[in-house]
């Protein structure tokens, strides 16, 4: 949903972003730089040796990346996860990947299944399933969402905290709108 | 006047009927599903709903989605463009239980109309001319095979939920009927989980021949003259033209005051389209009547000046038609072209992919009705309909000249993109097309002639 | 027919022209200046000459280059288009000593009517109305005070060789008239160099009106009806209309009537403006004639149906003209907005940029003439026109409202880059625009309103 | 000046650009750089020594890939050529400047000043100006441009010799079209 005083900006992009599906403002743009990544990674494979350096600019954006100058290890062919052990710290602040805000990391978000009514209890005057605090179990009820007038239960798909609740009660949600945010219980703390 | 309406498709026409709603001052909400979160009419509309996944089902043909979107953002009417829920009456009975207004006919006439046998019969009562066959659904192969000898082949069996070219198969030699049955009742089964058809006499060397009618909720109707659309592969459209061409003023009128003899019996509101064949010798028959704006309906706005989205909209206000039928005056001559992501070297297979290039072509009385855009990603979720090029000229040589012109012009770029543009182009420059001497079976032909 | 035609400029206009001709199927050839090399007529002519350095100077007004690009190419005649050398009889002369039809009015034609003072003659001889005012070029100060005193003040002092807005001077008090005599002829000496002025009355709350005419080269002569420009900043005009709202058929015949009779005294041929100053009193004046095409045609093709860049090639092609006057029959209103790359908080000044995002507004009866896409560099070295938006509607109103649409919906991007679509918003919605009560002072009384 | 068959293509780009006023076909895409990638990736390959560093531009758009001065590891087998023992040099291969055609980075164009008819001689019948080896020296003519049937003296602007007569005689020529190809005498040798 957008508001109505800003037509480009819809609510969901004022929550934190979900990683699985990054909504761009201007997405043309980042397409661009992204595309321009992928060919330069597929371009630096080409060659054994891996790159001393790797500089890039679309637009106004630039990045630079610059490895060791001896490099111990080979070819980093795959660069989707953290480079083990680079000494040198290559840095790449595209995306603002994250270590800025890391609390986002941990965070879960139980979300709307489809566009309906979301509401903190069973019925009016109900105490709410969860507040801020609570700790939630695998399949717990969170919230109802009204849809057509058939309700249904949502529930928690994760063990966790609850640290926020995104969504008013009584408010209209679309689909896949974070509705309630978790601290997990069993969270794999990142280095 | 509505001050919020909520446009129930994607794609060029969601965008088309958004433009439609700004332009009288109405605030606009487009639904999107996943795959279309950065779509032109979401860029477009004042507010936007996310409705579901990117398959239809979950999506934009998820009724309580649908409907959810339009209550939660206050619409009052909800504008169903073509194709998904546009002829769902169901879709149309439960935004009315809703309170939103929806913008077409009512749901017992959609429904009446969109079965195709009830349809017939129907019509056929209210005097308007049916081709020989079934009076309604067929019971057995057997009763096929009476009502084809009776009728005379070679015959054509058509799915009563039919549409979009499918479920349908001419059946030109008695020995293949009961197979043809079989296999029709099977198709028609798998597509609109409704196995009934019908059978009527098929007509070879037709064209295809619809009017467009508006009619208001006061018994007021006019017509906006003819389509032809005998440009088609496999039933489906890819050149439209308005006026046809070579069609004498006589049997033009009587088509078109069919039409709207038709429309009135069937107490039909909104814009509607009646389609029907044309033989050699200047027969005419219905076909079927569509409950829904066309995709085709540019070519009648650019001959006619009439915005039919507006008056679609007008009408589901509940406001009389202002337009006369004496002041509906075509001028000159209009056609389009469905440029789409398809690749004829593949048969016609979608090709789907994102844009890195695209720039429509523009100029003096060019139209081109699309939601494209450079990096926008053409999915394979939907139909494969990039831009609807629309040209007007005095005369339909003209047109023809500026159609290959503004056709030669698009710079469309993508991985694995491929469009029909050239192909279109090919149409254009056939000399039976030329001399609008054409009929259904151009294009079967242009494909055997390339392949002999 | 010609085979090839050479489009002798640049922008918007030079693709609208080649456009033209390829839907008559004439090659085409651009010619470009270095800074052009990458422009949409380069990319869309069939060939294209690059003629000289950025600067107009050495290149579209450099005339050896062009005449030679033009014979190097085969072309066998030349469009002008507006500007650079549109208007300049010694251009058009020399194409004709080279075999290369000029497609324009005859070069002693565009030489008689570009000197204002003799044009003013030549017509007022010919029976066309006339501001008060001297009957030549004057010879000084003391001639101009004369004549002011003669026809009244306020006066306008203007340039011989004016155009574009520049070399004239609003007078209102005497004691300022020797030195606006002075400031005016510097100033025409330093544009066009040629420092000779001409006076006549100013009329305060005037509107702009010109009419549209075609002459073929067999003393055919027809007018597409008239367009009215009053919208305009310190003389350059910012939208246009066409018919021009109010006035009384009566009157917009007359008008239409005398410029005909204008260009036929004048021996006239191909597409000409008969531009006038009317009156809160609905009175008359001729103020100048424009010798070719105006930025402006859209709007008079979008209500006539009429291609006005064809008819001046088959003009020009000596065919006689197939349109009768009482063909000529306008629809509806057109209204046309010249979305510049200027910044309008900076005093309109040019905003020059590269785009990085350019996606003009579609839909029904909206047309954008334009040479911009994604990645354009608009450069300093030309004048800031940026896309020239025509929108279409049975009236008015729904012009007005379709026009606000369309310039809401550009998407403009890139470092530096403005444009006045909000301004000319702004323009559309003003009480006076919308009540049609405008008149040429309406854009300068906004600017003093904004500034209180 | 564009060809009729394929109009997308002007001679003048089947001549070695000019340094200073690139010519793209058109402007920078995403595809463009996409296929940009490509082409530099198989020019690449095609030597047996890995670049040390690769330089892009398209439009905005700017990649620059540096690679280690000293690679570890040998040519690998996938390389077309097998031509050995090729000094690491540092190559720059921006804009088609280029060590298969040496020849080029010290090339001068004598330039059309303008639209016209280029001759190789006075007169006609007259012998040519220059001829493929002959030695020019600045303000020497080298042709005749006929414009307008007004022929003024085109003349080398540096000293040097002739290795190319890029126009033929009584060609139509456009601004700045290249017309003689020199190879300047007081050459500064690149490192």
């Amino acid at each position: 949903m957008k508001t109505n005083t800003d037509k480009w900006t819809e609510p969901i992009v004022r929550a934190p972003l979900d990683e699985h599906e990054p909504r761009p403002e201007h997405p043309p743009r980042k397409a661009d730089v992204e595309r321009l990544c992928q060919g330069v990674a597929e371009l630096a494979r080409t060659f054994d040796a891996p790159p001393r350096r790797i500089r890039l600019r679309s637009g106004t954006a630039f990045v630079e990346v610059e490895w060791p100058t001896a490099p111990p290890t080979p070819p980093p062919a795959d660069r989707a996860g953290p480079a083990p052990a680079a000494p040198a710290a290559p840095v790449d602040r595209q995306e603002g990947a994250a270590t800025d805000a890391p609390a986002r990391d941990t965070r879960h978000y139980v979300d709307a299944p489809g566009v309906g009514t979301f509401y903190h209890a069973p019925e009016p005057g109900a105490p709410a399933y969860v507040s801020v605090g609570d700790v939630v179990r695998p399949g717990q009820p969170v919230g109802v969402l009204e849809v057509m007038k058939m309700t249904s239960t949502i529930e928690a798909d994760v063990a966790g905290r609850v640290v926020e609740i995104l969504a008013e009660d009584a408010q209209g949600v679309e689909y896949q709108q974070h509705l309630i945010a978790l601290e997990p219980l069993t969270t794999t703390t990142g280095e | 006047m509505f001050s919020t309406v909520l446009v129930a498709n994607r794609g060029e026409i969601a965008l088309r009927v958004a433009r439609a709603c700004r332009e009288l001052g109405i605030r606009t909400v487009a639904v999107y599903s996943t795959a279309d979160r950065d779509s032109a009419v979401v860029r477009f509309a004042d507010d936007a709903v996310h409705i579901g996944p990117a398959p239809a089902k979950a999506g934009y043909l998820n009724i309580p989605a649908v409907v959810e979107a339009a209550r939660l953002t206050g619409a009052e009417a909800l504008h169903p463009g073509y194709g998904f829920l546009s002829e769902d009456p169901d879709f149309a009975e439960v935004c009315e239980a809703e309170g939103i207004t929806f913008i077409g006919p009512a749901p017992q006439v959609m429904q009446r109309l969109g079965d195709k046998a009830a349809c017939r019969a129907l019509m056929a009562d209210a005097g308007l001319p049916v081709l020989p066959g079934s009076t309604g659904p067929l019971t057995s192969a057997a009763e096929a095979g009476d009502v084809a000898r009776r009728t005379g082949y070679p015959v054509i069996l058509k799915a009563v939920a039919g549409g979009g070219g499918r479920g349908m198969a001419v059946v030109r030699d008695p020995a293949d009927l009961v197979a043809a049955y079989r296999a029709t009742r099977a198709q028609a089964f798998a597509v609109f989980a409704d196995e009934r058809l019908y059978l009527e006499r098929y007509v070879e060397q037709a064209r295809h021949i619809e009017v467009q009618v508006l009619c208001d909720r006061h018994g007021g109707a006019v017509h906006l003259g003819e389509r032809d659309c005998s440009v088609q592969r496999r039933h489906q459209k890819l050149i439209e033209e308005s006026p046809a061409p070579g069609l004498t003023p006589a049997l033009r009128e009587r088509m078109c005051e069919t039409a709207v003899r038709g429309a009135l019996a069937a107490g039909y509101t909104g814009a509607g389209t009646f389609e029907f064949v044309l033989t050699p010798q200047d027969d005419f028959y219905l076909m079927e009547v569509n409950c829904r704006l066309q995709v085709e309906h540019p070519v009648t706005e650019m001959v006619t000046g009439i915005d039919i989205v507006r008056e679609q909209i007008l009408i589901a206000d509940g406001q009389p038609l202002t337009l006369r039928q004496d002041q509906v005056a075509p001028r000159g001559v209009a056609i389009e072209c469905r440029v789409n992501a398809e690749d004829p070297a593949r048969g016609f297979a979608p090709a789907p992919g994102t844009l890195t290039e695209f720039v429509p072509p523009g100029g003096p009385f060019v139209r081109v009705d699309t939601h494209a855009f450079a990096d926008w990603e053409v999915g394979p979720h939907y139909d494969s309909l990039l831009a609807k090029t629309v040209v007007w000229a005095p005369d339909r040589e003209q047109a023809r000249a500026r159609m290959d012109r503004a056709l030669g012009e698009f710079r469309i770029d993508g991985k694995g993109m491929r469009t029909t543009a050239e192909f279109l182009r090919s149409v254009l420059a056939h000399p039976r097309f030329r001399a609008a001497s054409h009929t259904t079976s151009l294009v079967g032909s242009m494909n055997d002639e390339a392949a002999a």
